[in-house]
């Protein structure tokens, strides 16, 4: 059994023996919540946080890969946890940025427990951001503003209403109060990537099995071609994730063990690309598959669909990652494209 | 009567009782949805409303004479209408069921008794019905319905539960479908009109994924109902289902013109202005292309195509305008900014899967489509 | 029986008698042929070429959607009959021109016989074109230069080799002889859709009637969902070229009744951009629906798919007619947009 | 024999025998097509070329000893295929079905007679083998072959039409399969080994809506086969074709690497931008999802997924590239310009819709994906 796979065992034991996820999910009196009790199991005793963090940091000096699984695993459970945002933005961003400071702070995530928010700036306004996951009260905050990774402190905190019931965003206020250097944003798309391909695996999952025993007109939903070729071509598009992910997966680990960037130039808008739509697309039809049942509120599939619709949007619009691909490979006339 | 002499009575009755709309086209509303959430103070309104204009003549223009009708041609009616959408009047959508599916049935399937007690009632409003047909076990086949309708001397005994009920809760009476025979597929059924006050009748909101509960579930416990409420033959249930949910299909307000307010291409062309996003050039590509389809769904409900088709044009073009909306808002549709006509987007684009499963899945139009209008065999099931 | 059904009605039978269309396919040695004894009988006889002539200038005086009719019987057996050009192009810019010189070509082609090409010119060259329309020989040749309809004397001819195997296309140099008005070119763009409502209709009907009879695992293929929907969801995109086919004819009539072009400026776009699609979806898939049969040489399926393919990017790619579509109607934006 | 003893073995015979390739990727030819049209000039040097290989022992390095095979495993195959793409050597195409699809079968149920005929034969090129499956009434659905064998003593009779063969007209054998009696279905076929010059096979060329004639029809008219040439039991022919289908999913060079060449997206990128078109937003977008799906397609052969879901990707790319073709060339598409790389476009675009069916159609390939990859029931057929 390879490390990675261990690690999946583990995560997802952790997550098996959880609280039921229904009672952090935002309502009309509050935004979503953390399952602090998971929280501290994954990052502290487990290691998630720090798992990508060098060992003479304090942290589990693990690859790419096995975050790519521990991102995947908990998508695949909405768990309520601030994994994407800790493990998969701020652990990478800081990573990347590779400076005194940045490692400090990277110190305190490996220790556990610790909630770290990534907020992205726009150029215009480099102290104050919107849609900040996880954003509501984190330990850690940081910030990219322009090409540079900074550490804030927060002046406001205003939980937003949110699409996506398992996970909160915050608009905050900051002021920037130590510079961190340039970190790799490219991480942080592979990091998503590896949460949708998980979420996309588990609803569509579920669709199957449900298309499997689901009766109607004497015979399994499943056996008829109208949703039997659906799924297959979901299922197509999950392993075309799952192999772009795992191409962007390399290439983000081959960017960490030599500081070059060229493979996750092209793998990080691939995957991002593919990743974004494919979730939605996934989600949105199993619900379909699910059928009436689907569409109420104490069936799970709308959690998934919710989830799917606010990653595609998160950190860019697919289209747009296809066209910085094109770029990428050589379509340089694609750069003049008013929305690449 | 001639149709001037009708219209110019309809524009005296509607300028004597409703003011007219500032604006045809009115600004969406707050929340963008799908679905009607018929708060009581609204089927209330409905209601009046409908009383009024039924005492006026215009309550059910191609309706029989003896039941309140005026067995006027259904030009007339389309004039009316044509004319009251002129006027500020309060939304059809609460009775549209009642008017339109269980009353035509009660009126093709009742006997005269019954007729007498229903009809007039139903299309003045003084009563509403509901309809009692899906299932959790019966949803795409319909005809696999498990409420079970068991004789006992004139009387029948209903045990079981209905689902995804529109307006149960202020209905008076619903159109069961419930099985009385083990015998073959589509001979085992009979359909009653129940009593939606009788003891044992349970109705409870159903919440979907929207977060918003505009459905019932109906549990029928031992509810008792005449054999003279019955419509239709002991295990004919089966013919009357399908007549009703052809007067759906034929029901104007039906299902293929949902949407149409969200759908309004003009109100959507400025708000993307306004939102700054006319200039991006896949936003331009796609309002162009779902433009052309609400465009010609509009013409083929005029020229009466197949209601299938239309149903799956009406899902694809909702389904076209969520991405659309996603493309147009990006973030501001996960997360609410605060700003006016954003993130109450968020509600329409969780309403949509509904409408590919409601009144018919996808799979059920294409289906019909295909043997319907193309005359394709169908499938051995 | 309404003018229009008659009219279909006799078209029809004269394209029933025709000769094998085969024999004026294309081939390595000779460009498509024209079916000149067809073409006198419709042009002549039947009057199709003079359709939307005024009676004063000895034409039938008919109307758009008369025309409309024809050019979609001609598309459905993809007639081997220089009729989308003469009757579909060079008549309506003519029309729409409506200088006296312009009448005095119009009155040329009311009398039958004549073949009539049109030129579309880049800004850069104003006296050569390629892909010139049934440009090979023609009576009278007529080029669109900038906003000007002008009567124009070929100096050089050269048959183009083609996609589409029923219909020749040339490159084109010469002069330019008579100013003959500013035109107004959204009607040729609704005479084009109108063949390709034509011939997607026909396509489909021949599909489905296979579909019905091929048996394949004992019994007939469109008795399976993935071949009844796939009919079902093709019929849906034909009857939306339809209905946008109805309106944009509706536009076109009331043009030329009134002058008043707004109608037309929204239909003739929405209609383009739906049909080159549309048609090109439909032959493909229809293909498909053919089997093994449909990709040989002798079934005529691939005839159609070509006609199709060179429809589909004619008069521009549907997406640039879309994208104007959405300026039409006030995305003033989308003005800005390179491709639109 | 060490890995890298067999790869500098190798290397010494191709240095040997073979120039290295200028550069890797090659231009594009001036056809762009996806059918192999083998010229007999082009069949004679694939097959000169194989017997070179194999006398030297690379011709079949994971097949048995006692045919000429060297009983390696199959990553000794890999290592040398590997080796042998740097230098400039004859296609492979022209043998692909005999050598992966034909020889495997003959090897797996023939006599040792009829295996010592024809096995180390067919693996040194020195003869070629066909596949004689389809029909026209038997496509998707093979087990509906009509063909049929009777038997004459310690003969079989064939009497039928075969459909769309690659090579028939340079082969030797063929592998037929027949209809030998009139039981269920499945338990009704025999394979037999054809001699394709014997009295009765007639080969046509079959010319496809490309316009070339890449495939053929066989005509079998009273052919007689010993009974020695059967392959497997009688009635048990759906297992031996079954075997074959396999074969083929696994043959390197199969279904699911067509189109290699036309999709090598960086020489896409390089003609792109000569076109003039990177520049174009729905150009870039469209290449972006096509380098995305055929980056990935290539990544899913190495990890040896389910070879249907390959060829329903292969297909959508190839789509995909149609479009994006039209797209960039636009008229330049239909219409011959004279120039390189534009027109050339056209017999791909006729191509694509063949790739579609051939090797099983979208819909079987579908079927399969749902059944093997995600355990969903069969339909009742």
């Amino acid at each position: 059994m390879s490390v990675a796979d261990e690690l999946r065992e583990v995560v997802r034991r952790s997550l098996a023996g959880a609280a039921d996820r229904r009672r952090f999910l935002a309502d009309e009196d509050r935004p979503a919540q953390i399952d602090a009790d998971l929280w501290q199991l994954l990052s502290g005793d487990i290691g998630v946080a720090g798992l990508l963090i060098p060992e003479e940091l304090g942290g589990g000096g693990g690859t790419f890969g096995e975050l790519a699984v521990v991102l995947a695993e908990a998508g695949a459970v909405l768990a309520p946890v601030p994994v994407l945002s800790t493990a998969g933005f701020a652990v990478p961003l800081l990573r990347s940025a590779g400076t005194p400071a940045a490692d400090a702070i990277l110190r305190r995530i490996a220790a556990g427990g610790v909630t770290a928010a990534v907020a992205w700036c726009d150029d215009r306004q480099p102290e104050s951001a919107s849609f900040v996951l996880d954003g509501a009260a984190p330990g850690v905050m940081l910030a990219v503003a322009g090409d540079e990774l900074w550490a804030v402190e927060a002046t406001r905190i205003e939980p937003m209403r949110t699409l996506d019931l398992t996970r909160g965003m915050a608009e905050v206020d900051f002021v920037r109060t130590e510079a961190l250097g340039r970190p790799n944003t490219d991480l942080t798309l592979v990091s998503l990537a590896a949460e949708q391909v998980g979420l996309a695996g588990r609803i569509l999952d579920d669709a199957v099995a449900y298309a499997k025993v689901r009766q109607q007109f004497g015979r399994p939903i499943g056996s008829f071609q109208a949703v039997k070729h659906k799924l297959a071509d979901l299922l197509l598009e999950v392993e075309i994730g799952r192999a772009a992910l795992d191409l962007a997966v390399e290439a983000a680990d081959a960017y960490l063990d030599t500081g070059d960037a060229d493979g996750l130039r092209t793998a990080a808008p691939m995957v991002a690309g593919h990743c974004g739509e494919m979730a939605t697309l996934v989600a949105r039809e199993s619900l379909h598959v699910f059928g009436g049942i689907g569409f109420t509120w104490e069936h799970d599939a709308h959690l998934y669909y919710r989830r799917a619709k606010a990653d595609e949007v998160l950190l860019g619009h697919p289209a747009g990652h296809r066209r910085r691909l094109a770029v990428e490979r050589g379509l340089f006339g694609a750069q003049r494209s008013p929305s690449s | 009567m001639t149709p001037e002499e009708f219209a110019e009575g309809a524009r005296r009755f509607l300028d004597g009782h409703a003011e007219r709309r500032r604006t045809v086209e009115q600004r969406p509303a707050a929340r963008i949805t799908l679905f009607s959430s018929s708060t009581s103070d609204e089927v209330e309104r409905s209601r009046v409303w409908q009383r009024t204009v039924f005492d006026a003549g215009f309550g059910w223009i191609t309706g029989p004479a003896e039941y309140g009708g005026r067995d006027l041609p259904v030009s007339y009616e389309r004039a009316y209408l044509s004319l009251e959408r002129e006027y500020d009047v309060p939304a059809k959508g609460p009775l549209t069921i009642s008017m339109g599916m269980v009353t035509p049935t009660v009126l093709s399937f009742a006997t005269d008794a019954v007729k007498d007690r229903w009809v007039r009632s139903l299309r003045r409003a003084d009563a509403v019905g509901c309809q009692l047909f899906s299932e959790p076990g019966a949803g795409s086949d319909l005809a696999s319905v498990a409420t079970s309708a068991t004789r006992d001397g004139d009387t029948w005994v209903l045990h079981g539960q209905k689902v995804w009920t529109s307006g149960a809760h202020y209905a008076d009476v619903g159109l069961a479908l419930t099985r009385t025979s083990a015998g073959d597929r589509h001979r085992n059924l009979t359909m009653f009109l129940v009593d939606m006050k009788a003891p044992g009748v349970e109705v409870r909101p159903l919440r979907q994924m929207t977060g918003s509960a505009e459905f019932n579930e109906v549990f029928l416990d031992g509810v008792v109902v005449a054999d003279s409420d019955r419509l239709g033959e002991v295990d004919g249930g089966w013919q009357v289902a399908m007549a009703t949910l052809g007067f759906e299909r034929s029901a104007i307000g039906g299902a293929s013109s949902g949407g149409a307010g969200i759908l309004r291409m003009d109100d959507l062309a400025e708000w993307l202005e306004e939102l700054g996003c006319g200039g991006d050039p896949d936003v331009a590509e796609m309002y162009g292309r779902l433009y052309t389809r609400v465009t010609a769904a509009k013409a083929m409900r005029r020229t009466a195509s197949n209601p299938a088709l239309g149903k799956l044009l009406l899902t694809s073009n909702l389904n076209l305008l969520g991405d659309l909306v996603t493309l147009a808002l990006g973030r501001q549709l996960v997360a609410d900014l605060g700003r006016d006509r954003t993130f109450a987007w968020s509600e329409f684009v969780l309403g949509v899967p509904g409408m590919r499963i409601g009144g018919g899945t996808d799979e059920i139009m294409r289906n019909t489509v295909a043997e319907r209008a193309l005359g394709l065999p169908r499938e051995s099931r």
